[in-house]
């Protein structure tokens, strides 16, 4: 299998669907001719044309809204948000229509439609460029939510987006573009609300999704080549709908769980994972789950503060050590 | 039919503001559709009359919005159009929704919120839609409606078919963004669409003219160079020609159309509105506007019709009425087995090309 | 005490505080000449004038926006958002602006406003008029999100809210406006980040807020006279900041509890109360919290979906009789 | 000043739309004033080629934006206001900063995210801020000062003081529902407010005229009656004295009114844009129109500085310039433990009567 990056594997994933569907379009800001704030829409334009790379002016709400009614017709419009943070602008059409359209007709028309938008801090882009949001969308039936930590996943996983007929959001990561991974070749899908043991162990479980599950993976990775601890990571992927099972089947065989977040802590995607476990594995559980998350508090923009106020993987190794089951392993 | 030059020589589209004037019938006009058009507005007339009352028997429940004073308005779109066209609405649609064909007894009992309704009793009075009649949904978040329908053209411009989208809403919905960013958006891209305002002078309690800085409404397509036209909603001929007129630019130059028809709305907001807020005689005013006893004097001064035939349309129509109602007495509800039926569509459901 | 209802209550604190200072203000869509889609600020427009009680267009992101531009300068605007699903258009606003100014800009100006809308289904006002989003502002830092369920609490919360120098999100219910309860009279605050004990118990807890809190008390004080089970009543009444203690102290006299919710189930309120409880917890509790919320369905119209669709007394009921500590208690 | 006769006699505010003109000063203006203009300009240039510089070089981080080729704009906006207005911008602010009256220090501390910033280092280069120099912000959401700047308006209305909000954004700004609500929302409320839009002709890579339906951006302004004016933004005396005029309307019959400056955008939408999408003909005519020297001819023709008096502001300019960069490298980071101060303000701080 090839190495390719997470921007690449993007890019090539849209012109495979675009050229299997004529249906499906791209839609957003600066995509076309600027190729995309992060260049994942690059040479698309050149080579499918105007008509099904569609340069919008900055109306978040308008052109979201948008490829809603354009998806009624039966279109399968892939709208690009910017960065995660605009969505604010466009939640009305996400909220009170793409999601609701199907049930509240009674089931007359599908909203087959894809939102992919990068989230994320770290580069210094202040308080309202650097958002993790997706809780807000996992908590809305009607909608999608997923999050890809792998070139492969990403690929796999977009592909299921597009083809899939409601509305989904395509969670992105900007510190994800550049990785590397091998991604299988051809028409490779993976279906929707189904999470993966990205490593197997057995001292603790870190649960994650989206650019901090790949860090969880890098981190218990070392931790066996140090041989320290046995760290399993379940990458969630598919926020909503949300499988269950598989992270229940892990902590019945660790005993302990860590979640690894980006976003704010309280009322977070943490928060659900932890009312899950505990609801479904309670008998299980040796200790209680710890959420490792980013503190509460608009990221500010000098260096220093940001860094203090993102989890990393310093704080990930803190909470494994702190939960690991030292005297049980003696 | 620039904003510059919106009045037209037959003056069918002027503005008639405080008398309701009897214009006499052109000859062009054949007598059953003028006789159609005036029993379909009798129609919507006495299906919200019966809405009110079914509301009240607490039939209905939720809110529920009346196109009460707005017939000619109603028709007027309805018969402007092509039947392949697409309409989108505010929640005020149940009119709308019977001249797009939909028969009053499924219109009824979606608002009795049965299975038999348009939308499967599950959007009521607010969300009546119907695949087969091209109403693609009566949306309650004010302006929501606008970009999906602007959205819409754009499938019909990208596919390269020839249908029309037309976007009904109020005039309290003209202050909001959506409104202003979808008319950008069909400009610059060209899509075939008319953007209508319904301007029954209310929003709620708010005055159209003290929510929004201009007070003709369709002045706001200058600031897209759109071609902008006013009308007399209480003259179901200038409304449909309007609408023709409009239509026929969209289908032909995909050249986006914004149309206000000048309206009233007689009763309250909504069923549960006491409508207390208005000024009296200005009330009066409005009502005096009646579009459909000033049609109903237009016909019989023609001769196209005599009182024994407004007679027949007024007990045909009150029988229909009175189906509808027993239609959804009868119906069932929903299964509750069904109630998370329709949240996700199945991946076979190839979402049809309209 | 006098006995007053809840829409009482909230007029004439409105009324006293913009006795009290001239820098509160009102601003929203039909308040004025209409009275308020729900006659809350009913007489207000006659009381002080159009000046001071603002009758806006149906522009939620403008106004909103107005509104924390004008608390930039010392003004104390007091929003009302018709309904809670509206707030959808001018979430931009409230999460990149009211929330974030007084950070972003390093303490240079406070951003003191209320922002009070009414949530909550039941009256057939389907899909897009019957949500309850209070978990995605409870999440963001810089907010303050206060959910009431006695008209003595709206009293004093929102005397609080209003002078308190930072964005309130002040949730009401439409089914709780007719409410009666008894009011302290004067001038009555209470604290934010306070939860109360609104029933004692010793066999489980309900945990709840808003217009179900008021439901859980009276449950509870039915199985008290039925003298069935001894169910303790926590009112949350304070998303955020959470009351942490007050939860945790109740978890450890009872050792059950139960999160009683009418928002959708997936990452809502009840998640986060439930990982709060089991991280701070966890050594106290005998069965795993429960969550009784609504189905995840966008709201039907048709009555008897949308009876099913909401999460009630019978369910609440069901749960206690469920959780309760049976074998224990002969 | 309405939409209808923008053009004003002297010509001052006339588009040049390829060849740069060098019109005479006006006798009535003072040499110190004009001086100072020119070495404003300058000092914007300057402070932005070292912003590019240090943003290389890893000292600044995050999006930074940079007003070259706008300094005409800047200046001009600026010498229209009174000390005592109120200014709101998007996140391309460092020029309005300065010209505001921060010192270069201070704003190129913010910019290496030290404590000594004009925001203590939180906000960045997109987030200024000095409630010393009334300048409110610099935002980074697109479109999202303008409700805030409206708001502020408003307050200065209850109070019933004098002042002024001006609000500066983008072309691309033109196109949202903020833009559209907020100046709704002014015209009906009368508010002492002036939208400022700086026409730089790109949106990033989205050409104005491509995004919007009108490509004369201050019509916009005809479907809220609002009085509306362009101005050539490469022309200093052109932008300060429509801004004097807009001010005065403003201030006096407290009619919002709408003001765009065409201008030209040097380089790439932030210092990371290698500007690849642009044609090299149009981006050299559009630096042809470099308002810095044209406007240096215009003071050596008209004797009212020499070639040294330019060698001494540009000397000044640099060392200012240094100066700033020096005091940033040597200010100190915001210390860790101050991470979570400013989240919510205390309830002693009576937020302040301004
Ligand atoms: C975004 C949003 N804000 C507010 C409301 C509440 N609301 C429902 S109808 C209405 C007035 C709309 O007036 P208009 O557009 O003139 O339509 P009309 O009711 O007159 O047909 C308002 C404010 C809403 N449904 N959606
Ligand atoms: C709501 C929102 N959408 C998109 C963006 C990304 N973005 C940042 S600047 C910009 C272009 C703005 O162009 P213009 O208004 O002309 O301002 P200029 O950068 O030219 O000064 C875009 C699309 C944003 N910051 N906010
Ligand atoms: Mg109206
Ligand atoms: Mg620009």
């Amino acid at each position: 299998m090839a190495e390719i990056s997470f921007r690449q594997v993007l890019n090539d994933t849209l012109r495979e669907e675009m050229h299997r569907d004529e249906n499906v379009f791209l839609m957003g800001e600066e995509i076309g001719v600027f190729e995309g704030s992060y260049k994942i829409t690059a040479g698309l334009l050149k080579e499918f044309g105007a008509k099904r790379v569609v340069d919008t002016p900055i109306a978040e709400n308008g052109f979201v809204g948008m490829a809603v009614g354009a998806a009624m017709l039966g279109l399968r419009p892939v709208v690009e948000i910017m960065t995660f943070n605009f969505i604010a602008l466009a939640i009305d059409e996400i909220l009170n229509h793409a999601a609701k359209i199907y049930y509240m007709f009674g089931g007359q028309t599908p909203v087959p439609m894809v939102i992919r938008t990068p989230g994320g801090g770290g580069q210094q882009l202040s308080a309202t460029h650097s958002q993790n949001l997706e809780a807000w969308f996992a908590h809305i039936p009607g909608l999608q939510v997923i999050a890809p930590s792998t070139p492969a996943d990403a690929k796999g996983l977009l592909r299921t987006a597009i083809r899939n007929n409601n509305p989904v959001l395509f969670l992105e990561h900007l510190a994800l573009y550049n990785n590397k991974g091998e991604v299988p070749e051809g028409d490779y899908t993976i279906p929707f609300g189904q999470a993966k043991v990205t490593k197997e162990g057995k001292d603790l479980t870190v649960i994650s999704y989206s650019r901090k599950a790949a860090i969880a993976h890098e981190v218990a990775s070392r931790f066996e080549r140090e041989n320290k601890l046995s760290v399993e990571v379940v990458d969630i992927r598919s926020l909503r709908p949300l499988d269950r099972e598989t992270l229940v089947n892990s902590i019945k065989k660790t005993g302990r769980a860590i979640v690894f977040e980006e976003d704010w802590r309280s009322y977070g995607v943490g928060a659900e994972i932890v009312a899950t476990l505990q609801e479904d594995a309670f008998d299980y559980l040796d200790a209680p789950i710890k959420r490792v998350a980013s503190l509460e508090v608009p990221l500010p923009y000098s260096k220093p503060l940001e860094l203090a106020a993102l989890t990393g993987v310093q704080e990930l190794e803190d909470a494994i050590n702190a939960l690991a089951p030292r005297r049980r392993r003696r | 039919m620039s904003t510059e030059q919106q009045k037209r020589p037959d003056e069918r589209d002027a503005i008639v503001k405080s008398i309701s004037r009897v214009v006499t019938l052109p000859e062009d006009e054949d007598q059953e559709t003028l006789v159609h058009y005036y029993s379909q507005m009798l129609l919507v007339r006495r299906f919200e009359e019966k809405s009110a009352e079914m509301y009240n028997k607490a039939r209905i429940g939720g809110y529920c919005h009346l196109n009460l004073g707005e017939e000619a308005t109603v028709v007027g779109f309805c018969a402007g159009l092509g039947p392949k066209d697409y309409v989108y609405t505010n929640y005020r649609e149940h009119g709308y929704a019977i001249c797009r064909g939909i028969s009053a007894k499924t219109v009824m009992a979606e608002l009795f919120g049965k299975e038999t309704g348009c939308s499967r009793g599950r959007g009521g009075s607010m969300h009546l839609f119907s695949v087969e009649h091209r109403l693609l949904g009566g949306y309650a978040i004010v302006g929501g409606q606008i970009p999906l329908a602007t959205g819409a053209a754009f499938a019909i411009a990208y596919r390269g078919s020839d249908e029309v989208v037309v976007c009904q809403m109020g005039d309290g919905t003209t202050n909001g963004g959506p409104f202003f960013e979808s008319l950008n958006l069909a400009k610059i891209y060209k899509l075939p669409i008319v953007f209508f305002i319904v301007n029954n002078q209310y929003g709620m309690g708010m005055p159209a003219d003290k929510g929004s800085a201009v007070p003709e409404l369709y002045r706001k397509g200058c600031a897209f160079d759109m071609l902008s036209e006013r009308v007399d909603g209480n003259n179901v001929l200038a409304v449909r020609d309007a609408m023709r007129r409009a239509v026929n630019v969209a289908r032909g130059q995909h050249e986006p159309v914004l149309l206000e028809a000048v309206s009233y709305r007689f009763k309250g907001h909504s069923v549960i509105d006491p409508d207390r807020y208005r000024n009296e005689e200005e009330v009066k005013q409005g009502r005096a506007q009646d579009p459909i006893p000033t049609f109903a004097r237009r016909l019989l001064e023609a001769h196209l019709i005599d009182e024994q035939g407004l007679d027949r349309i007024e007990q045909q129509v009150e029988r229909e009425v009175e189906e509808a109602v027993r239609f959804a007495e009868e119906s069932p509800f929903p299964p509750i087995e069904s109630l998370m039926d329709y949240i996700y569509a199945p991946d076979n459901v190839e979402s049809e090309r309209r």
